[in-house]
C-alpha cells in the first residue's frame, strides 16, 4: 500500500531582490508529506524554514517571489493556479499557523469574527451555523466555556490559549495539510506540552498531513515521522526520523545533534559546529557548509547534489557520515 | 545624480568600516526628493547666512530705502539707477534683497527655536524617564498642561506678554515648542531604558549622569533629529503666522512671514509680487525641510527598518 | 553546604506597584475598595551560592527570575529582605564597598542586541568602565580591551565595529568581555543562550564552561531550558510565581524530583531520545503574578492537591540530604 | 429694485449707544436713534431731534425739541427722555469709554417743558451743541433699567429712528429694518445689513465678489485698484483725522534718546528747537501722501485743517530738506545725529506701520538714526501712557487724532499743558508746557464768540507750528467704496451713514 | 470606571486651577485695558473712575482671587466692550466655530483616509507619490496664505464662492448653523477646506504609516491565510486598525483646530470665537481672553477625555482605570 501524498514541493526555489543582488532564501528544495504523516522541518535561524512554508501558501510578500519549482497539492501544482484559487485553498484545505501567538489575531476583532470569517470565506451558511461550528472548534482544542470565549478578544487570552484558538482556525474546514511554524517556540515548557498534545490528536483524528517547522530538535524527534534539515535555503538531509537521528549523513545534522546538551557529558564542553552561520547574500561557493564542515576536501569545492544514500534517506553532501571515510 | 554621487562617497565602499553615520548617509541617499531637498534647503541656508554679501541692499537699513522708488513692479530699474529684479514694496524696499534678508530672519527664528527648545525638551525628557516617579510625573503634567493648549495662543499670549522682537519670538516657540522634544525624549528613553544595555550599565556602577547623556541621549536622538527638522518648519510657518496676526518680528526687519503680511494687503489690487515672492520662498524653504525631515524619518525609523 | 556562600539572599521579596491615582487614594482613604496593582514577583526567597558553584535557576515565563537575577546583580533593590556579597550586606556598605560589590557581580542578558549600545564600538563598550573606575590607565586600556576581547574568544581586529555588524553568538561574547573587563567574580547569566542558535548555543555554553575553569568564577545561570541547566549547573532551583519551590544537586533534582511542579516540568520536556511520543497535557494555565492563587502557587494545576494546598503556604523544607522542596505532600503520609 | 444694502463693516456694533464710545458705534446708533444736534457735512453742528438751540445766557443752553419724533409705543419724544439720556450716558456700569468726555462741563440739565431743555455748564462752553452731536436721545420708558446686554439680547430697545434692528448676530450682521413712522425724511433702503468684517482685505474681497454692496474704511492700498474697476465706484472725502507725531519733552535718560553706542543721552535734545524744526524738515509730506497713502491724504501744513477754527491759510509747509535737518541739527550740537525711535501702532489706522517706516527712512535722511517700532494699539498704548509721566521711554509716538466739528482738537489735548483736573493735555504724552500758549488756548476754549475765537485759536495755532510742539503730518481721507451703481456722500467723522447712499438712477 | 473619571476630573481641575492662574497674570502682564479703551480726553477722575468700576485697582492677587470665587458662582466676567457676561458673548460665537472646525475634522477624515489607504496599500504607484508629495505641501502651506490663495482664486478671479462671512443660516436646536442651507453651505467651503488641509495631510501620513504597518504584521498574514478575500482583509482588518490611533489623533487635534480657526476666521470674516479672541487681545478686552482660554482649557481637558473613552471603546485591548 502506497501512501497517497499530500504534497509533494519539487525544486522550489524562492528569492527575494534586496538592494540590487537576489538572496536565494529557498534554494532547489524537494520533499513529499504523505497523508496523515509529519514531516519536521529543521534548521537554524534564517536557515529558509519560514519562507519555504510560505512559498507553499503563496503568501511570500514582494520582495520576495517564487522562482521556480512547482508545489503540487493532491495534484494542483499551487504555483501555477490563479490567485482566486489559491484564496481558495488557503484556510479550507491548506491551513497555516504561526510562530508567534501573540501577533497572529487581530487585537481589535472578537474571536467570534475572526473564526466567523473564515467560515463564511470558503463556505455560504448562516452566521449562526458558522458560530456554532466555531464553538465546537473551541472545545476541540481544549479551551474551557467556549460560548464566553467567542466573544471574548484575544488580548483576553494568555499566548498559549491564542495559539490554541490559532489552530482551531486552522482546523476549521478540517485541510488536509497544515504548515505549523515553530508554533511552540514563544511558548513555555508545559504549555508548548499542551499544545503538542492537542496537534498530536487532531491530526491522528482526522488524517491531516503536517509540516512542522522547528529549530528544536527533540520536539521534532518527538512528533515526526519524517525529518527534513535545512541549511542556508536547502535541504541538506531528509529521512525517517529514526534513521536520521541516529545515523545522520550529512555533517551539519550530526552537529546539530552533538551539540544538544543530553547528547554531551554532563559539565563537559558541548560538540560544537565551527564558524557561524554565513549570511545568505555570501555564501561559500560550492558546498555552503564547507567553510564549518569537519569533513571538507577538496570536492567539496563543487555544489553537491542530493543522493539518496540510504534507502528513503538523503544528503546533500559529498562525504556524508557512515559512508564516506573520516578524514584522518 | 546627486543621489548616487553621495552614496558612492560614503556608502558604496564594500570593506571601509561601516559606521552608523555611514549606514544612515546611504540609506538617506535613496530618496532622490529628499537628496533634492537638502540640496535646496542647503542653497536656502548659504544665501541666508550670506546674505548681507549676496544682497544688492540692506532692506534694514531705513537710509538706503527710498520711498521713490515704492512699489516698482519687478525688474524696473529705480531712480537710482539700481534694478529691482523682484520688484519693490511701498518703502521702496528691493524685495529680492528683503526676501535674502528675511530668509535669514526666519531660519534664525526657526533653528534657533528649536535647538533652544531641543536642549531644554531633551533634557528634561530624559531626566523624567531615567528617574521616573514624582520627577517624571511633574514634569510630564506640565509637558501635558502644555500640549494641552494650542501652541498659536500661547505664541499669541507670550507675544502679547514679551513685545515683539525676533528674541522674544524665538523665546516664545522655544516656550511654545519644548514639550514636543520633552514627550518625544521621554517616550525614546523609556525605550531605551528598558533595553539592558542600560541595565548593563548600571551594574558596571557608571554614574548616572554619563548613563544618561552617553547611553542614553544618543540612541534617542533619532526619534529627537525628526521632530527637530519638523519643528523648524513649523516654528517658521508660526513665525509667519504670528507676524501675519500682528505680532512677531519689528517691521524694519521683516521676516518672510512679515513680508506676505505686509504684501497680503496689496493683492487686491494688484501688486502681486510684494507677497508672492517671499510667499514663495516660505514656502520652498518649509517644504524642502519637510522634504528632508519626513525622509529622514523614514530612515531613522527602527520600526519601518526591520 | 561546606564552603561559606559567596552571594546570599535572605528573605527576598520584590513587589512592584502602579502608583495608585489621586482619585483611588482618596477613595481608598473612604474605605473605598482598593485595587491590585501591586505584582509580587518575589515572594521570600532564601538562597545562597558558594563560590565556584553554578547554580540554575529554572522557571517558567513572568515567575521572577530575571528579577532575582537583577536584584543579584544590584541593578534594582529588593522590596524586603537582604542581600549579602561574601557574608555583608550589600545595602549597609559605604560606597566604595557596594562599588566593589556591584563590579564583583555582573549580568550577561539574554538579548544580545539590545544589551549592547548600539552607537558605541566595542573598544568602547568594554574599556567603559574599567576606565571610568580607574581598574586600568587610558594608556594601558587598548591592550586591556585586547586582552578581554580574547579570552571572550573574540579577534581584537573587530574592536572598531559596531555591535549590529556581528553575528548573534559574537555578540554575546561582547557583552562577556564587557562583564570581565571589571574583573567580577560572579556572573549572572540571564537566558544568556535563549536567543542563540542552537550550533551558536554549544559555542557560548563552552565559552562559560571555559571561563569558569580559568577564572574560578561563580554562577547564577537563568534558564528555562532544562537541558542546559542539567548539563551546566552543580545545583538547581525551581522556581513558580516568586517562589522558590525546590533545591537540590543537580544529579539529585533530575534523578528524583520531589516537587509536583519539577515532577511536571520534568515531564514536558521532550527528549531528542524519545521518538513518537504521545504528550500529556499538563493542565491549566500559568497564574498571572499580580492575582496568585493562595496557599500553594501550584495548587490549581497540582495532580495531588487537597484542602490545604488551598490556604497554606508550603515551607521549605529539608527532604533528603541538600534537597529542599516546598510541598504539603511531604508531610503527608502518601 | 430690492431696496437693499448690504454694508461690508469694519466695526462690531454695541447695540446699546450709551456704552463704548468708539466711532462705528456712534455711526450704527444714529441708524436707529437720534440725537439733539447733528453735524453737517463739514462737520459744524445743526439742529436734529433740537429743532432749534440757544445761548441763555454765558453757562446755559436751552434746546427746544421737535414735537414730532414718534417713539416706539406711539408717544412722542419729550424733553424728560433728553433728561434721562444724559443722565444715563454717564451712568452705565463698567463702561472702560463712556460717553462722559462729551458731557463735560455740563452741571444741570432740565426739563423746562415737554419741549425744551436747559442745560447749565460751569463754565462758558461754546462746543455744547457740537458735543451733544454724539450723545443717543433714548425714550425714557421703553429703555429705563435695561442693561447693555438686553439690548442685545432684545436686538434692540426703543428704536424710533431711520430704522428698527430686526436681528442681529453678535460679531457676524446686524439687520436694520426701516422705521416707517421717522419723523424726518425716510431713507431710500427698506433693508440694511450691516455685515462685520473686520479684516480689510476681506471686506474688499467681498466687495469684489459681489457680496456687499458698500464698504467702509477701505484700505488706502486699494483704492487705485478699485478706481480702475468699472464695477466699483470710490467715494472719498476729507478726514478730521491727523496723523500727527508726538515728542518727548521729558527731562532726564529717555531709552529712546540715545547716542550712537545706544547709551541714553543725557539731556533731552528734543527740547531744542531747532532739533524740532530739523526733524519736521527731514520730513517729506508729499510723499508720505503719493507714495505711501497713493493720494488719499492731504498734507498737514498745521494742526488744523481747512474749515476748522484756527486754520491758517498762510502757513506754509516747507518742502522736504534733508540737508537743512542736517546743518540744522549740526547747529544745535548733532552733526552726526542721535538715535531716535519712532513708537507707532500696526493695526489701528490706515497704513498705520508704512508711514511710521517711510518717517523712519527720512529721519535717516536727515541725520538721524531712527529706530522704528511698531506694535499693536493696544500694547502701544500701553508704553505711551501706560507708566506713569516720568518714566514713559519713547521719543516719537505717532497717533491718528480725530476732530468732531470744526474744533481743532489738537490744541487742548496734545498742546495745552497736562491738566489732569480739567482733563486738558489729556494727549500731551510728552509732556510739553508752555504756560503762554497754555493761557491763549484756555482762553479761546472759553470764548462764546466765534471770530474772537477763531483769532484766537488762530494765534495758537501759528505759535504751535513755531515752535513745532507736534509734527502733524497729514489728514486722511475717508475711503468708502460700493458697486458702481451706487453714489455715497462720505462724512468727515468717518461715520458711515447708509441713508447718505442711494442708486444712481435716483 | 468611576475611580477613573474621578482621577481625570480632579487632574482637569488642577489643570483648570494652574491654567487659569498662568492665564490671569499673562493676561494681567499684557497691558492695561483701560490705556486702550478708555478715551484719552476723559480727566483723571473719569478714569479713576472707570478703573475702579472695572475692579482693575486692585493689586493682581486680589483680581485673581475675585476672578476666582466669581468663576465658583459660573461668572467669568462681563466684556469691557460689550458689557455682557464674557462667557455668553463666547458661547454665541462657539457653535460658528464648532461648525467650522468639526467640518474641517470631517472632511480630513472623509478626505484623508482613502488617499492614505491608497498610499499605503500601492506605496510605489505615481499617484501615491503624488499622494505623499501634495500631504508635504499641505503640511508646510501656512494656513494664512492658504486663505488668501482661495479668496483670490474662487472669490475674486472664478467669482464661484462668497468671499468671507457665514452666509445663510437655519435654526435647529436653538442654535444658527451654516451647514443647513445651501449659501451657508457655499460660504463653509472655503473656510473649512482652509482649515482642514493640514489636518487632511496628517490623516493622509497617519493612514498610510498606519497601513505599512500593519499591512506587515502577522495578524494580516494569518487573515491571508484564511483565505479571506482581500476586500475584506483591508476595510476590516487593516482599516479598523488604522482608525484607532487616526481617530485619536484627530481627536486630540480638534482643539489645535480649534485654536488655529483664530486665523481662518480672520481672514474669512468668520463670525466664531477665534475672530473674538483676537479682537479681544487687540483691544485688551480681559474677562473675554480669560474666558476664552478658560474654555478652551476645559474643552481640551473634555476633548482628551472622550478621545480616551472613544479610545477605550474602539480598541479593546485598552481598559479604562486598567491602565
Ligand atoms: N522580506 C524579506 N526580504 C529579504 N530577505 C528576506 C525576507 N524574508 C526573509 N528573508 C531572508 O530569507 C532567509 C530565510 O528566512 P526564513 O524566515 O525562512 O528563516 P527561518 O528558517 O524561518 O528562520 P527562523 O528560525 O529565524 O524563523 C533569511 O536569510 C532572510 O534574510
Ligand atoms: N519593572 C517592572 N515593573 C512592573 N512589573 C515587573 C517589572 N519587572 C518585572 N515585572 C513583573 O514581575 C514578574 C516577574 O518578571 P521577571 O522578568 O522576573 O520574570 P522571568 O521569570 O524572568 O520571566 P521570563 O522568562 O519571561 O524572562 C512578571 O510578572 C513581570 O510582569
Ligand atoms: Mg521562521
Ligand atoms: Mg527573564
Amino acid at each position: 500500500m502506497t501512501p497517497t501524498v499530500t504534497l509533494e514541493v519539487r525544486d522550489l526555489s524562492t528569492h527575494f531582490h534586496a538592494s540590487g543582488t537576489t538572496l536565494k532564501a529557498v534554494d532547489g528544495v524537494s520533499f513529499s508529506v504523505a497523508r496523515g504523516k509529519v514531516l519536521g522541518l529543521v534548521g537554524e535561524s534564517g536557515s529558509g524554514k519560514t519562507v519555504t512554508g510560505f512559498s507553499i501558501m503563496r503568501l511570500v510578500d514582494p520582495p520576495g517571489f517564487i522562482a521556480g519549482g512547482s508545489i503540487l497539492f493532491q495534484g494542483l501544482d499551487l504555483a501555477r493556479i490563479s490567485n482566486e484559487e489559491m484564496r481558495r485553498l488557503r484556510g479550507n484545505r491548506i491551513a497555516m499557523i504561526f510562530q508567534d501567538p501573540m501577533m497572529t489575531l487581530n487585537p481589535v476583532l472578537r474571536v467570534d469574527t475572526q473564526m466567523v470569517e473564515t467560515i463564511l470565506a470558503h463556505e455560504s451558511t448562516s452566521r449562526e451555523e458558522a458560530r456554532q461550528r466555531a464553538r465546537d472548534a473551541l472545545g476541540m482544542v481544549g479551551i474551557p466555556s467556549p460560548d464566553e470565549r467567542l466573544r471574548s478578544y484575544p488580548h483576553q487570552f494568555s499566548g498559549g490559549m491564542r495559539q490554541r484558538v490559532a489552530i482551531a482556525i486552522a482546523m476549521l474546514h478540517r485541510p488536509e495539510l497544515i504548515i505549523a511554524d515553530e508554533p511552540t517556540t514563544a511558548l513555555d515548557v508545559t504549555i508548548q506540552g499542551q499544545i503538542l498534545a492537542e496537534v498530536q490528536k487532531l491530526t491522528r483524528q482526522f488524517g491531516t498531513s503536517l509540516i512542522w517547522i522547528s529549530h528544536d530538535l527533540s520536539v521534532v524527534a518527538a512528533l515526526a515521522d519524517e525529518i527534513a534539515v535545512m541549511y542556508a535555503g536547502r535541504l541538506v538531509e531528509q529521512g525517517e526520523v529514526g534513521e536520521v537521528l541516529d545515523r545522520p549523513l550529512h555533517p551539519y545534522t550530526k552537529g546539530l545533534i552533538d551539540s544538544v546538551p543530553s547528547r554531551n557529558r554532563r559539565g563537559a564542553p558541548l560538540r560544537q559546529i565551527q564558524g557561524m552561520t554565513p549570511s545568505l547574500a555570501n555564501l561559500p561557493s560550492g558546498c555552503s557548509f564547507r567553510t564549518r564542515c569537519p569533513r571538507a576536501a577538496e570536492i567539496c569545492q563543487q555544489a553537491p547534489a542530493t543522493r539518496e544514500w540510504l534507502p528513503g534517506h538523503t544528503a546533500r553532501c559529498h562525504r556524508p557520515h557512515h559512508l564516506v571515510e573520516e578524514p584522518a | 545624480m546627486a543621489a548616487t554621487s553621495i552614496r558612492s562617497i560614503f556608502g558604496g565602499r564594500k570593506g571601509g568600516e561601516q559606521t552608523p553615520f555611514r549606514r544612515f548617509v546611504a540609506e538617506f541617499a535613496a530618496s532622490k526628493l529628499a537628496v533634492l531637498g537638502l540640496v535646496v534647503l542647503s542653497m536656502i541656508g548659504l544665501i541666508a547666512i550670506f546674505a548681507p554679501w549676496l544682497a544688492p541692499q540692506n532692506p534694514y537699513d531705513l537710509a538706503q530705502l527710498d520711498i521713490m522708488d515704492g512699489m516698482l513692479e519687478p525688474a524696473t530699474t529705480g531712480g537710482s539707477g539700481f534694478t529691482y529684479w523682484l520688484g519693490t514694496d511701498e518703502q521702496g524696499r528691493d524685495m529680492l534683497s528683503a526676501i535674502m534678508y528675511g530668509l535669514r530672519i526666519s531660519l534664525f527664528v526657526g533653528a534657533g527655536s528649536a535647538v533652544l527648545a531641543f536642549v531644554v525638551g531633551a533634557t528634561l525628557g530624559l531626566v523624567a524617564a531615567y528617574f521616573g516617579g514624582k520627577t517624571d510625573a511633574l514634569i510630564m503634567r506640565w509637558v501635558d498642561l502644555q500640549l494641552s493648549f494650542p501652541s498659536i495662543l500661547v505664541a499669541l499670549l507670550i507675544l502679547a506678554l514679551l513685545g515683539r522682537g525676533v528674541m522674544n519670538v524665538v523665546m516664545a516657540l522655544v516656550i511654545v515648542e519644548w514639550a514636543y522634544y520633552a514627550r518625544t525624549a521621554r517616550a525614546a528613553a523609556l525605550v531605551e531604558r528598558s533595553r539592558e544595555y542600560v541595565e548593563a550599565a548600571q551594574c558596571l556602577a557608571l554614574p548616572t549622569r554619563r548613563i544618561v547623556f552617553r547611553h542614553l541621549l544618543p540612541n534617542c536622538l533619532p526619534p529627537l533629529i525628526v521632530i527637530a527638522t519638523m519643528q523648524v518648519a513649523s516654528a517658521i510657518a508660526l513665525e509667519a503666522t504670528l507676524s501675519f496676526l500682528g505680532l512677531g518680528v519689528p517691521v524694519t526687519e521683516p521676516s518672510l512671514g512679515l513680508l506676505i503680511s505686509n504684501g497680503y494687503q496689496y493683492m487686491l489690487s494688484g501688486n502681486y509680487w510684494i507677497s508672492f515672492y517671499p510667499g514663495v520662498a516660505l514656502l520652498v524653504t518649509i517644504v524642502a525641510i519637510n522634504l528632508v525631515g519626513d525622509h529622514l524619518r523614514d530612515v531613522l525609523n527602527p520600526r519601518l527598518k526591520s | 553546604m561546606s564552603s561559606s556562600p559567596m552571594v546570599e539572599l535572605v528573605g527576598i521579596a520584590k513587589r512592584f506597584s502602579k502608583p495608585a491615582g489621586i482619585a483611588s487614594r482618596i477613595a481608598r482613604r473612604f474605605g473605598g475598595p482598593e485595587r491590585a496593582t501591586t505584582v509580587h514577583a518575589i515572594d521570600g526567597v532564601d538562597l545562597a551560592i558558594a563560590r565556584g558553584q553554578v547554580l540554575g535557576l529554572v522557571g517558567e515565563s513572568g515567575c521572577g527570575k530575571s528579577t532575582l537575577g537583577r536584584i543579584v546583580a544590584g541593578i534594582m533593590p529588593p522590596s524586603e529582605g537582604e542581600v549579602r556579597w561574601q557574608g555583608r550586606n550589600v545595602a549597609g556598605a559605604t560606597r566604595a564597598e557596594a562599588r566593589k560589590a556591584k563590579l564583583g557581580i555582573q549580568m550577561i542578558f539574554q538579548d544580545p542586541m539590545s544589551s549592547l549600545n548600539p552607537r558605541m564600538r566595542v573598544a568602547d563598550i568594554v574599556g567603559e568602565a574599567p576606565l571610568v573606575h580607574g581598574l586600568v590607565g587610558r594608556r594601558e586600556i587598548d591592550a586591556y580591551v585586547d586582552e578581554q576581547l580574547v579570552s571572550a574568544g573574540l579577534d581584537p581586529a573587530y574592536k572598531r565595529r559596531y555591535p549590529h555588524q556581528f553575528s548573534g553568538g559574537q555578540r554575546q561574547r561582547i557583552s562577556i568581555a564587557r562583564a570581565l573587563a571589571v574583573q567580577p567574580q560572579f556572573l549572572v547569566c540571564d537566558e544568556s543562550v535563549a536567543a542563540l542558535d542552537v550550533s551558536i548555543q554549544a559555542q557560548v555554553i563552552n565559552l562559560f564552561l571555559k571561563l569558569r575553569e580559568d577564572l574560578d568564577l561563580t554562577y547564577l545561570f537563568i534558564s528555562h531550558d532544562l537541558g542546559v541547566v542539567e548539563h551546566l549547573s552543580d545545583r538547581v532551583a525551581i522556581m513558580y510565581l516568586g517562589r522558590i519551590v525546590e533545591e537540590a544537586p543537580t544529579g539529585e533534582i533530575f534523578a528524583r524530583a520531589n516537587h509536583p511542579y519539577t515532577q511536571s516540568l520534568l515531564a514536558a520536556v521532550p527528549k531528542i531520545e524519545n521518538r513518537k511520543t504521545t504528550f500529556v497535557a499538563v493542565k491549566g494555565e500559568i497564574p498571572s503574578p499580580l492575582n496568585p492563587p493562595a496557599g500553594c502557587h501550584f495548587h490549581p494545576r497540582c495532580p495531588h492537591a487537597f484542602a490545604r494546598c488551598r490556604s497554606e503556604r508550603p515551607a521549605i523544607r529539608q527532604i533528603a540530604p541538600d534537597h529542599f522542596s516546598a510541598c504539603h505532600l511531604n508531610d503527608e503520609p502518601r | 429694485q430690492s431696496q437693499e444694502l448690504v454694508v461690508g463693516s469694519q466695526g462690531d456694533p454695541s447695540l446699546d449707544p450709551h456704552y463704548m464710545y468708539i466711532g462705528t458705534n456712534v455711526a450704527f446708533w444714529r441708524h436707529i436713534y437720534g440725537s439733539l444736534t447733528m453735524h453737517d457735512d463739514k462737520g459744524s453742528p445743526v439742529p436734529d431731534l433740537a429743532e432749534s438751540y440757544r445761548l441763555v445766557d454765558d453757562h446755559t443752553w436751552e434746546f427746544k425739541l421737535r414735537p414730532d419724533v414718534k417713539l416706539e409705543d406711539g408717544s412722542m419724544l419729550s424733553a424728560d427722555d433728553v433728561v434721562y439720556s444724559l443722565d444715563r450716558a454717564k451712568s452705565i456700569p463698567g463702561n472702560p469709554s463712556p460717553y462722559t468726555v462729551r458731557l463735560e462741563s455740563i452741571t444741570d440739565v432740565k426739563a423746562v417743558d415737554p419741549t425744551t431743555v436747559r442745560i447749565t455748564t460751569d463754565k462758558a462752553n461754546p462746543y455744547l451743541p457740537g458735543n451733544l452731536v454724539d450723545i443717543a436721545i433714548l425714550p425714557r420708558k421703553a429703555t429705563e433699567g435695561k442693561a447693555t446686554g438686553d439690548f442685545t439680547s432684545q436686538a434692540g430697545i426703543g428704536e424710533y429712528g431711520r430704522y428698527r434692528v430686526s436681528s442681529f448676530a453678535p460679531g457676524d450682521r446686524v439687520v436694520l429694518d426701516r422705521n416707517e413712522d421717522y419723523w424726518g425724511e425716510k431713507p431710500y433702503w427698506k433693508r440694511v445689513t450691516f455685515r462685520v468684517m473686520p479684516n480689510d482685505a476681506s471686506r474688499v474681497a467681498a466687495l469684489l465678489a459681489g457680496d456687499v454692496d458698500l464698504v467702509d474704511f477701505v484700505p488706502p492700498t486699494d483704492v487705485k485698484k478699485l478706481r480702475e474697476n468699472p464695477n466699483v465706484a470710490v467715494h472719498d472725502g476729507p478726514s478730521t483725522r491727523m496723523m500727527v507725531l508726538l515728542l518727548n519733552y521729558r527731562d532726564g535718560q529717555i531709552a529712546g534718546l540715545t547716542d550712537a553706542g545706544g547709551k541714553p543721552l543725557d539731556k533731552n535734545p528734543l527740547k531744542d528747537v531747532r532739533v524740532r524744526k530739523a526733524l519736521s524738515k527731514a520730513m517729506d509730506r508729499q510723499a508720505l501722501v503719493d507714495r505711501i497713502m497713493d493720494g488719499t491724504a492731504d498734507v498737514a501744513t498745521q494742526i488744523a485743517m481747512p474749515g476748522m477754527e484756527g486754520y491758517d491759510p498762510d502757513l506754509k509747509i516747507d518742502n522736504a530738506d534733508p540737508q537743512g535737518a542736517k546743518a540744522l541739527l549740526a547747529e544745535a550740537g548733532y552733526p552726526n545725529g542721535f538715535g531716535i525711535n519712532i513708537a507707532c501702532s500696526n493695526n489701528r489706522y490706515p497704513n498705520d506701520a508704512r508711514i511710521c517706516q517711510a518717517v523712519g527712512q527720512m529721519l535717516a535722511r536727515g541725520g538721524f538714526q531712527p529706530k522704528v517700532e511698531t506694535l499693536p494699539m493696544s500694547v502701544l498704548m500701553t508704553s505711551l501712557v501706560g507708566s506713569a509721566p516720568d518714566k514713559r521711554d519713547f521719543a516719537i509716538g505717532m497717533l491718528g487724532l480725530g476732530a468732531q466739528g470744526t474744533h481743532p482738537i489738537a490744541l487742548p489735548t496734545m498742546v495745552h499743558s497736562v491738566d489732569k483736573a480739567s482733563g486738558r493735555g489729556a494727549y500731551n504724552f510728552g509732556g510739553y508746557s508752555n504756560p503762554e500758549l497754555d493761557g491763549v488756548i484756555d482762553k479761546a476754549v472759553g470764548t462764546l464768540d466765534s471770530t474772537a475765537r477763531n483769532d484766537l485759536m488762530r494765534t495758537a495755532v501759528d505759535r504751535a507750528t513755531e515752535e513745532v510742539v507736534v509734527l502733524p503730518l497729514l489728514f486722511q481721507r475717508v475711503l468708502t467704496a460700493s458697486k458702481s451703481d451706487l453714489t455715497y456722500t462720505t462724512d468727515p467723522t468717518e461715520e458711515t451713514l447708509t441713508w447718505r447712499a442711494k442708486p444712481k438712477a435716483q | 470606571m468611576v475611580s477613573y473619571l474621578l482621577n481625570r476630573i480632579l487632574q482637569a481641575g488642577l489643570v483648570m486651577l494652574v491654567m487659569s492662574a498662568i492665564v490671569f497674570l499673562g493676561v494681567f502682564a499684557i497691558g492695561n485695558p483701560v490705556d486702550i479703551l478708555i478715551s484719552p480726553q476723559a480727566t483723571a477722575l473719569q478714569r479713576e473712575e472707570a478703573i475702579r468700576a472695572l475692579g482693575l485697582d486692585l493689586p493682581v492677587w486680589h483680581q485673581y482671587l475675585n476672578f476666582l470665587s466669581n468663576l465658583l458662582h459660573g461668572d467669568l466676567g462681563r466684556s469691557f466692550v460689550f458689557n455682557v457676561p464674557a462667557l455668553q458673548l463666547i458661547l454665541e460665537r462657539m457653535p460658528a466655530t464648532l461648525e467650522l472646525a468639526i467640518a474641517a475634522t470631517l472632511l480630513a477624515l472623509v478626505a484623508g483616509i482613502p488617499l492614505g489607504l491608497y498610499a499605503g496599500l500601492a506605496p510605489k504607484s505615481p499617484v501615491s507619490s503624488s499622494i505623499m508629495a501634495g500631504s508635504i505641501l499641505g503640511f508646510s502651506l501656512p494656513s494664512f496664505w492658504v486663505g488668501i490663495v482661495l479668496i483670490m482664486l474662487f472669490s475674486v478671479h472664478l467669482g464661484w464662492l462668497p468671499s468671507s462671512g457665514r452666509g445663510d443660516t437655519a435654526v435647529w436646536l436653538g442654535v444658527r448653523w451654516s451647514f443647513l442651507t445651501v449659501d451657508g453651505l457655499a460660504h463653509m467651503a472655503m473656510p473649512v477646506l482652509n482649515l482642514a488641509l493640514f489636518q487632511i495631510s496628517m490623516v493622509i501620513r497617519l493612514t498610510r504609516a498606519g497601513v505599512r504597518e500593519v499591512i506587515l504584521s502577522d495578524y494580516v498574514k494569518f487573515a491571508r491565510a484564511k483565505g479571506l478575500r482581500e476586500s475584506r482583509i483591508i476595510f476590516v482588518h487593516i482599516l479598523k486598525n488604522i482608525l484607532i490611533p487616526v481617530i485619536t489623533v484627530v481627536g486630540l487635534n480638534l482643539g489645535t483646530v480649534i485654536a488655529f480657526a483664530v486665523v481662518t476666521e480672520t481672514i474669512f470674516s468668520w463670525p466664531g470665537m477665534g475672530k473674538l479672541i483676537i479682537d479681544s487681545i487687540n483691544i485688551l478686552d480681559r474677562p473675554v481672553i480669560v474666558a476664552y482660554l478658560m474654555l478652551m482649557v476645559l474643552m481640551f481637558v473634555i476633548i482628551n477625555l472622550l478621545v480616551d473613552l472613544i479610545y477605550s471603546v474602539l480598541d479593546p485591548r485598552v481598559r479604562l482605570g486598567a491602565r
